[in-house]
């Protein structure tokens, strides 16, 4: 870095008024052009000056989400998410000397318009990182982009394999399935004694088959019986026929991998007759209020591994849930949770590499993240850049998730 | 020597029987007529003959073999063109357009050679063009050559169909009502170059309603009614045949 | 002004659109190109991590062996017309995308990820030049006038002595050798493949290039590839953002809606009249409906 | 009764016809004659409203029809057989004589037209129940003329009627034209068949290249020197010249 | 080997069935009409389907609550809604096809036109009602389900059934044996004869869409009930095979697209029943479609060609 500015950061008031034209021409070019100037440098340090409380400089963050398409109902309440704690990060000057700027990109839901998305941050925006995108089959094309130009980029809802592996400037800060799965499995045995269950997933979706995978070692581990197993596409809304042949096998529990439509999956179970005493278990991906409320009483009784535990009372938790309840009227999804704490991540990253923070600096403080209070728990990054956070099984009980201890 | 040869052709159509066992032969160079009263079954016969339909019973003979297996492609290479009595042109295509592709059996050009740009390709091309033109010419359609098929009036959209089968030069060819549409004026146009063709030594099976047509240039003339061949002949010996008269031609009042 | 990702697409997509072209040059609506691609994607891919060719003979085997599918799902269902093949056709890629998901081989859902990047942009110049000589030679050949004359009418065509079986099942082989040049090549630029990639939406995106394009010229297809590969980006661009405030989402979803619909209703005959000065008729893709009887 | 004024109908830039004038008084048969694209066809068209004319005026009855929509013209009473038949191929011949009387209420008298029109042309009653596609094409055109007359037309436009009939039949659809003029019918009548035509017509209009160039009535066209060489045949001519329609 | 229960699997193989079957016959009545392929039936079926929701819960997600928080009964609902989506498939008409209607290229330009206008109505659905899934309230319709032998089936489910079979009997009854019907497949063979006969081809055509689009939208309303769930793409996931079951049929055949709907229904439920896998269900289902059609190129109820020449 060359150049460097005083980084006191700006009391919250100061933030608002500081913001706009002269925020912007206030901000510092760094070297390796990881962080954005949108004014010349020649105006840096006279106006840098002029700003009461030390200049904050706008730190481009790009934020790729799928935002139409068949995976907009996962990507939008991530941006909703990821809008709330740049907010609350810019108005508390979390980040000294730094404003967080999103950019916001839509990659439908397909790897072309992910590649491309990624480029443009890349090269027009110059962002200095990249939260998501929101399929992990998106992230397998885009993040190499990221990788190749240097930019640290922070996966939030992508967990199928091989994701980190793409290189050192990737991160993801969602758990695998195969960290959450096999404690849910062996929770539920020890709960419910499980001898025999059935798999319903969804095939043609990296998520539900990864999810699946874990599962059924899971069961294999703990001498599980599969009496069926059963798949269904992403395009299918109607899982009875599956399901009849699931029932004809009277297992004890439906393990359900799935995402959104596991609320269809376990209300149409209901329909079917499959009773309340076969207990439907399923991963991250149920662990929605709209689960919940889609599925009604037919949801009640699923056990559900997640990341993340809405009724944990940490308090980055209670204060995220009422924040995003505020702001949004809606209760915050697992996508929520995750993208948010990863805007928080990146906060903490930037605020411990400096106001010089460039690309590379991110990087290295993003794999320094340790122990850092989130709604998710306490995180950190393990070697591999995973995730690291307890996972928790969850219940539905009186149409609430609980913890099932 | 005899080009054409159909013997017991039947051709049925759930319960109506459109052709019933009809048999006759066109000699090389010979001009044919096959006339008959609306439904006769007349079009039919030129579908079995060129392969779009299948005779439910009976043979077609063609230059000592049999055509009645044959696909319609492999018939038309066996050298048989015709016109529709329902003008079928190609009709998003320019009238010389139509015309060249008549000339596909008249050329071998691969499309690879084109690829390679080789110069046989180019002369083919350019011949095919000037064929296709003096065709055009022929018929009256010189000044037409970039007009859309479509956009031409109906009685030169005819004289263009005869245009584009004779582009393929076939032994044998077969008009179904080339003067339906035209005015006697066209029509004898129309007969002066059906004679000219005759004159080069073109085999022609004609359908025609109109007997100024069918009488000015046929040598022979078949006769159908519900069919059936009810008669056969000279034009004179045709339009004395009572039974013809009575199913066909009527009273001139 | 583009990104290179966002060139390199536009060269993919062109070769899709012109592989589409082929087809609906002799009045085939044909929906596999899609598939086609997925095969050569995933035979491609599968040839290089697992087998360890050369990437000139991968790309060889994806050329050819969609080639040989084409020969055969091509020789019972060519007789098909208009939308009966092109449901045909798209039952194809669904066929074929339940296989890849099912087999071990080609990683199920997760795809076939890192794989490594061996297209070269010269590797996509060439192709597309080659694709372009290819249908630009095709106009006023022989086989071009056939093509156009089974689009026209089919049974007269075949009255005419054309072979039109031959002739369709040269235009799917083409068509799917080009298809699966492109999968092929896209894979080893992108990396990552799915089977979700192949599906019907990417029929759709495919046949859409041409007809906005406009297919009265080979031109037409490769110009609608590149404009609407561009509308999306162009619907990045900060300008919308900053200046009229359009949030990536249903704005610009509704605009990329809008624009397309204006195009189509403006340009009859397509983005390629924009650019050509000479009279061309619209040309109707495929052949007139069947004349059918009444139930 | 129908009565068209300096009109004027183009085809893009190609102006097919170049200002035509003529009437069709009630109850007389009105016949246009002339070379292929002289224009007659495309002087029905823009009657029945099928195109749009560029200019000049089409009255019927007083009123003005170059505004009307073709469904409101045929409803009117100008009922038009187009040439090439245009009949619905896929539907059952009784179907298309049924709709044939789309525009009409007087279902009893419907019933009774078809069966009229089933005796008349003995060939359509034996097929009623098949697709019509299925006719041969003098067939065709015989279901053709019977839908047309199905509508009850006050004013009946017939683009050359005997086009791929059998002599027999050509008589016969000059019979019913004859016919119907006796009850009262008025009738433009399109012909390529101009002897006939001209000799059952009142009044008869000879197009050339868009425009009228010759006009009187039949009987006496029939015997106009100009007339016999030029249309009534027996003297080979060189085909009208032709304008290159060139780009649309 | 588990039972197979054959009754339930028989049930769910009918319903699904008469859903494709719902979704198909407006479908194909466009197809039939037009020879164009709507690819904006599936919006409306959305759209039909949000409208109805909006109606019964007196609430739009994206806005809010309607002035005067009113809240319809479901059957109130469903009509107004299939009205609305009656009159949006008339504003599809005319902002896709009629412009395109004279040009040689119509049924392509129609196609794509068509996906523009999907495209534009679904942005408008997220804006609207949210990129979020939804579902009917609970108790929206009794509550319960029909038993037969040893399957079940609840009544939303019956209600598809039904609907499917009713709407086809009404349809079918009206395109063959009313003057209406015969107006409509007159314009669908000939518009230029269908002008002369008399008949107002615009109105034609403006109904037709009214007509389809209003059983698009009690499709998605049904269907949305019965499966529970709503959002703004989920009419993407019928239409490959909604316009798989309408080729199935025969072009623009409405019995044959019931035909085709349940044929594919069963077959997808029995590849399941029997092999007790659904991993291949899609693939066993398409290439039966393939192999029918290779068999009969019309489809199963299509008309074949009359006459070639
Ligand atoms: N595909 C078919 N299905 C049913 N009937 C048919 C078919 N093709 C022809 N016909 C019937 O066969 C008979 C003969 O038809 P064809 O077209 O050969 O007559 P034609 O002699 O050419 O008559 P025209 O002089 O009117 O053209 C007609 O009665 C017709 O209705
Ligand atoms: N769709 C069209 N597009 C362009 N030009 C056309 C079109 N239809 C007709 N024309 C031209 O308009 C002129 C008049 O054609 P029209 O069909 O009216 O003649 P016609 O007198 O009816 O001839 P025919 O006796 O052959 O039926 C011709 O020069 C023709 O080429
Ligand atoms: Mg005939
Ligand atoms: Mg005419």
């Amino acid at each position: 870095g060359a150049a460097s500015t005083p980084t006191t950061a700006p009391p919250p008031a100061a933030t608002g008024a500081a913001t706009g034209a002269a925020t912007r021409a206030a901000t510092t070019a760094v070297s390796g052009g990881a962080a954005t100037t949108t004014a010349p440098r020649a105006t840096t340090a006279a106006v840098g000056s002029a700003v009461a409380g030390g200049p904050t400089k706008d730190v481009k963050v790009g934020v790729v989400l799928s935002l139409t398409g068949d995976s907009q109902i996962y990507g939008s309440p991530q941006r909703q998410a990821v809008q709330l704690a740049v907010d609350e990060i810019n108005a508390a000057g979390a980040i000294p000397g730094i404003k967080l700027v999103p950019a916001f990109e839509d990659d439908a839901g397909t790897k072309d318009r992910g590649i491309t998305a990624f480029e443009k941050l890349i090269k027009t925006d110059n962002v200095t990182a990249i939260i998501g995108p929101t399929l992990s089959n998106t992230a397998v094309a885009a993040f190499p982009v990221a990788q190749q130009a240097g930019v640290p980029s922070l996966g939030v809802s992508t967990t199928a394999n091989g994701i980190v592996e793409i290189g050192d400037y990737i991160f993801r800060d969602s758990l695998a399935e195969a960290q959450v799965i096999p404690t849910t499995i062996k929770t539920a045995k020890e709960k419910l004694g499980l001898k025999k269950v059935a798999i319903i997933y969804g095939i043609d979706n990296a998520f539900t088959k990864a999810g699946y995978d874990v599962f059924k070692k899971a069961c294999d581990d703990n001498g599980i019986q599969i009496a069926s197993t059963q798949t269904y596409t992403a395009t299918d809304t109607d899982y009875s026929a599956q399901l009849t042949a699931i029932k004809g096998t009277n297992p004890d529990a439906i393990i359900v991998s799935a995402l959104a439509e596991g609320a269809n999956i376990a209300k149409q179970a209901r329909e079917l007759g499959i009773d309340a005493k076969v207990t439907i278990i399923g991963g991250n991906g149920l662990n929605s209020p709209a689960y919940i409320r889609n599925s009604g009483p037919a949801g009640e009784g699923t056990i559900v591994g997640a990341a993340w535990n809405s009724t944990n009372d940490n308090a980055a938790n209670q204060k995220f849930i009422a924040a995003y309840k505020a702001k949004y009227n809606a209760d915050p999804d697992q996508f929520a949770a995750q993208a948010y704490t990863g805007v928080y991540i990146l906060a903490e990253a930037m605020k411990n590499a400096g106001p010089n923070v460039d690309r590379k600096t991110l990087r290295d403080a993003l794999a320094g993240i340790k122990g850092l209070a989130t709604p998710l728990g306490t995180f950190s990054f393990q070697a591999d850049r995973n995730a690291d956070h307890p996972p928790v099984v969850q219940v539905v009980k009186g149409g609430k998730f609980e913890v099932l201890k | 020597m005899t080009l054409l040869r159909v013997e017991g052709l039947t051709r049925r159509f759930g319960g109506v029987v459109a052709v019933d066992d009809v048999s006759f032969t066109v000699g090389a160079g010979e001009i044919v007529g096959l006339i008959g009263p609306n439904g006769a079954g007349k079009t039919t016969v030129i579908n079995l003959l060129t392969g779009l339909l299948r005779p439910s019973s009976g043979q077609i003979e063609f230059n000592g073999a049999r055509l009645d297996s044959l696909t319609p492609h492999r018939i038309a290479r066996a050298g048989v063109a015709r016109t529709y009595q329902n003008i079928r042109l190609f009709r998003g295509l320019s009238a010389l357009d139509n015309v060249i592709v008549g000339t596909h059996l008249r050329t071998r050009a691969s499309f690879a050679a084109r690829l390679a740009f080789a110069p046989a390709v180019r002369r083919e091309e350019a011949e095919a063009r000037e064929t296709a033109r003096a065709l055009l010419a022929r018929v009256n359609l010189g000044q037409r050559e970039a007009a859309r098929a479509t956009s031409l009036p109906y009685g030169e959209q005819r004289r263009l169909e005869i245009a584009r089968a004779l582009a393929a030069q076939p032994e044998l060819l077969l008009l179904d009502e080339p003067a339906a549409g035209m005015n006697p004026a066209e029509m004898d146009v129309l007969i002066a170059l059906i004679r000219s063709l005759r004159d080069e030594g073109q085999t022609i099976l004609l359908i025609e309603h109109n007997m100024q047509v069918v009488m000015g240039v046929c040598d022979r003339i078949v006769v159908l009614n519900f069919g059936r061949k009810i008669a056969e002949g000279t034009p004179a010996e045709i339009s004395r045949d009572k039974d013809v008269i009575t199913a066909y031609l009527g009273e001139e009042e | 002004m583009f990104g290179e990702s966002v060139r390199q697409l536009m060269a993919i997509n062109a070769l899709l659109a012109l592989s589409i072209y082929l087809t609906l040059a002799c009045g085939q609506l044909s929906l596999a190109n899609a598939a086609f691609m997925g095969i050569g994607a995933y035979l491609g891919a599968v040839l290089t991590l697992n087998a360890g060719w050369p990437f000139w003979a991968v790309i060889v085997a994806a050329v050819i062996v969609p080639m040989l599918v084409a020969v055969l799902v091509g020789l019972p269902s060519l007789r098909l017309r208009g939308v009966f093949l092109a449901i045909a056709t798209l039952g194809l890629g669904e066929v074929l995308r339940v296989v890849i998901v099912n087999l071990r081989a080609t990683g199920g859902a997760e795809g076939i990820s890192s794989i490594p990047v061996k297209t070269h942009d010269w590797h996509l110049a060439l192709a597309l030049a080659v694709a372009l000589y290819l249908t630009w030679r095709l106009r006023g050949s022989r086989m071009g006038y056939a093509f156009e004359a089974i689009r026209e009418d089919e049974t007269v065509a075949r009255t005419m002595g054309i072979n039109t079986t031959r002739y369709k099942l040269i235009a799917f082989v083409l068509s799917a050798a080009l298809a699966g040049l492109a999968g092929v090549l896209k894979a080893h630029l992108f990396r990552a493949i799915t089977p979700g990639d192949y599906g019907f939406v990417q029929a759709v995106d495919i046949l859409t290039f041409a007809v906005v394009g406009g297919s009265a010229s080979f031109l037409g297809p490769a110009l609608g590839a590149v404009l609407l590969t561009a509308l999306p980006e162009l619907l990045r661009s900060n300008v919308l953002r900053d200046v009229v405030n359009f949030e990536a989402g249903w704005q610009t979803l509704f605009l990329n809606g809008v624009i397309l619909l204006l195009v189509i209703l403006f340009l009859p005959n397509g983005l390629v009249s924009l650019f050509t000065r000479q009279w061309r008729r619209p040309t109707p893709l495929a052949s007139e409906p069947a004349t059918v009887e009444a139930t | 009764m129908l009565e068209v004024t300096d009109l004027r109908v183009a085809y893009g830039q190609i102006e097919a016809v170049k200002g035509v004038s003529f009437r069709v008084p009630e109850g007389s048969i009105v016949t246009l004659v002339g070379a292929n694209g002289a224009g007659k066809t495309t002087t029905l068209a823009a009657i029945s409203g099928l195109l749009r004319p560029r200019a000049g005026a089409i009255t019927f009855d007083g009123r003005e029809l170059t505004r009307l929509g073709t469904h409101t013209i045929t409803r009117l009473g100008v009922v038009q057989v187009p040439e090439g038949r245009d009949i619905l191929a896929t539907m059952t011949i009784l179907e298309n004589l049924e709709l044939g009387a789309y525009g009409r209420r007087d279902r009893d008298a419907v019933r009774r037209d078809i069966a009229r029109m089933l005796e008349r042309f003995p060939i359509l009653g034996q097929r009623r129940g098949l697709a019509a596609g299925s006719l041969s094409g003098g067939e065709q055109q015989m279901l053709a003329i019977a839908r047309g007359l199905m509508a009850r037309p006050k004013v009946f436009l017939l683009d050359e009627p005997s086009m791929g009939l059998a002599p027999q039949l050509v008589r016969e659809v000059f019979r019913i034209v004859a016919e119907l003029r006796a009850e009262g019918q008025t009738i433009l009548l399109v012909e390529q068949n101009a002897r006939k035509a001209l000799a059952i017509s009142d009044y008869a209009y000879v197009m050339e290249s868009g425009r009228i160039t010759l006009e009187g009535r039949g009987a006496d066209l029939l015997t106009n020197d100009a007339m016999v060489s030029a249309y009534l045949g027996g003297i080979v001519i060189d085909a009208p010249p032709v304008v290159d329609p060139g780009p649309t | 080997m588990p039972d197979i229960n054959w009754s339930q699997q028989l049930l769910n193989g009918l319903f699904a069935g008469s859903a494709y079957a719902l979704f198909a016959v407006g479908y194909t009545l466009i197809f039939g009409v037009l020879d164009i392929l709507n690819l904006a039936h599936q919006a409306i079926y959305m759209l039909g389907a949000f409208c109805a929701l909006v109606l019964v819960t007196g609430n739009v997600a994206g806005l809010g609550p309607l002035p005067g928080g009113m809240q319809l009964p479901f059957w109130l609902a469903t009509l107004l809604a299939m009205l609305v989506a009656g009159l949006l498939g008339i504003l599809l008409d005319r902002l896709a096809f009629a412009p395109l209607r004279k040009r040689p290229d119509t049924h392509f330009s129609g196609m794509i036109s068509s996906i523009a206008v999907a495209l534009i109505f679904e942005a408008l659905a997220t804006w609207l009602f949210l990129p979020q899934r939804s579902q009917f309230p609970a108790g929206t319709i009794r509550p319960g389900a029909v038993t037969l032998g040893q399957g079940a089936l609840s009544y939303s489910r019956v209600l598809v059934i039904v609907a499917a079979l009713v709407l086809v009997v009404l349809l079918t009854v009206l395109l063959r044996f009313t003057k209406l019907g015969k107006a409509i497949r007159a314009v669908a063979e000939n518009p230029k004869a269908a002008r002369l006969l008399g008949i107002n081809v615009e109105a034609i055509y403006s109904f037709s869409f009214f007509l389809s689009s209003a059983l698009g939208g009690a499709a998605g309303i049904f269907y949305g009930l019965a499966v529970s769930r709503l959002d703004p793409t989920m009419g993407r996931s019928v239409e490959l095979k909604g316009l798989a079951v309408i080729i199935l049929g025969g072009m623009g055949s409405v019995p044959g697209a019931v035909l085709g709907g349940y044929l594919l229904g069963l077959t997808e439920v029995l590849s399941v029943a029997l092999t007790n896998t659904s991993n291949y269900r899609d693939a066993i289902a398409f290439v039966l479609l393939f192999l029918i059609l290779v068999l009969r190129p019309s489809g199963l109820l299509g008309a074949r060609r009359v006459r070639e020449a």
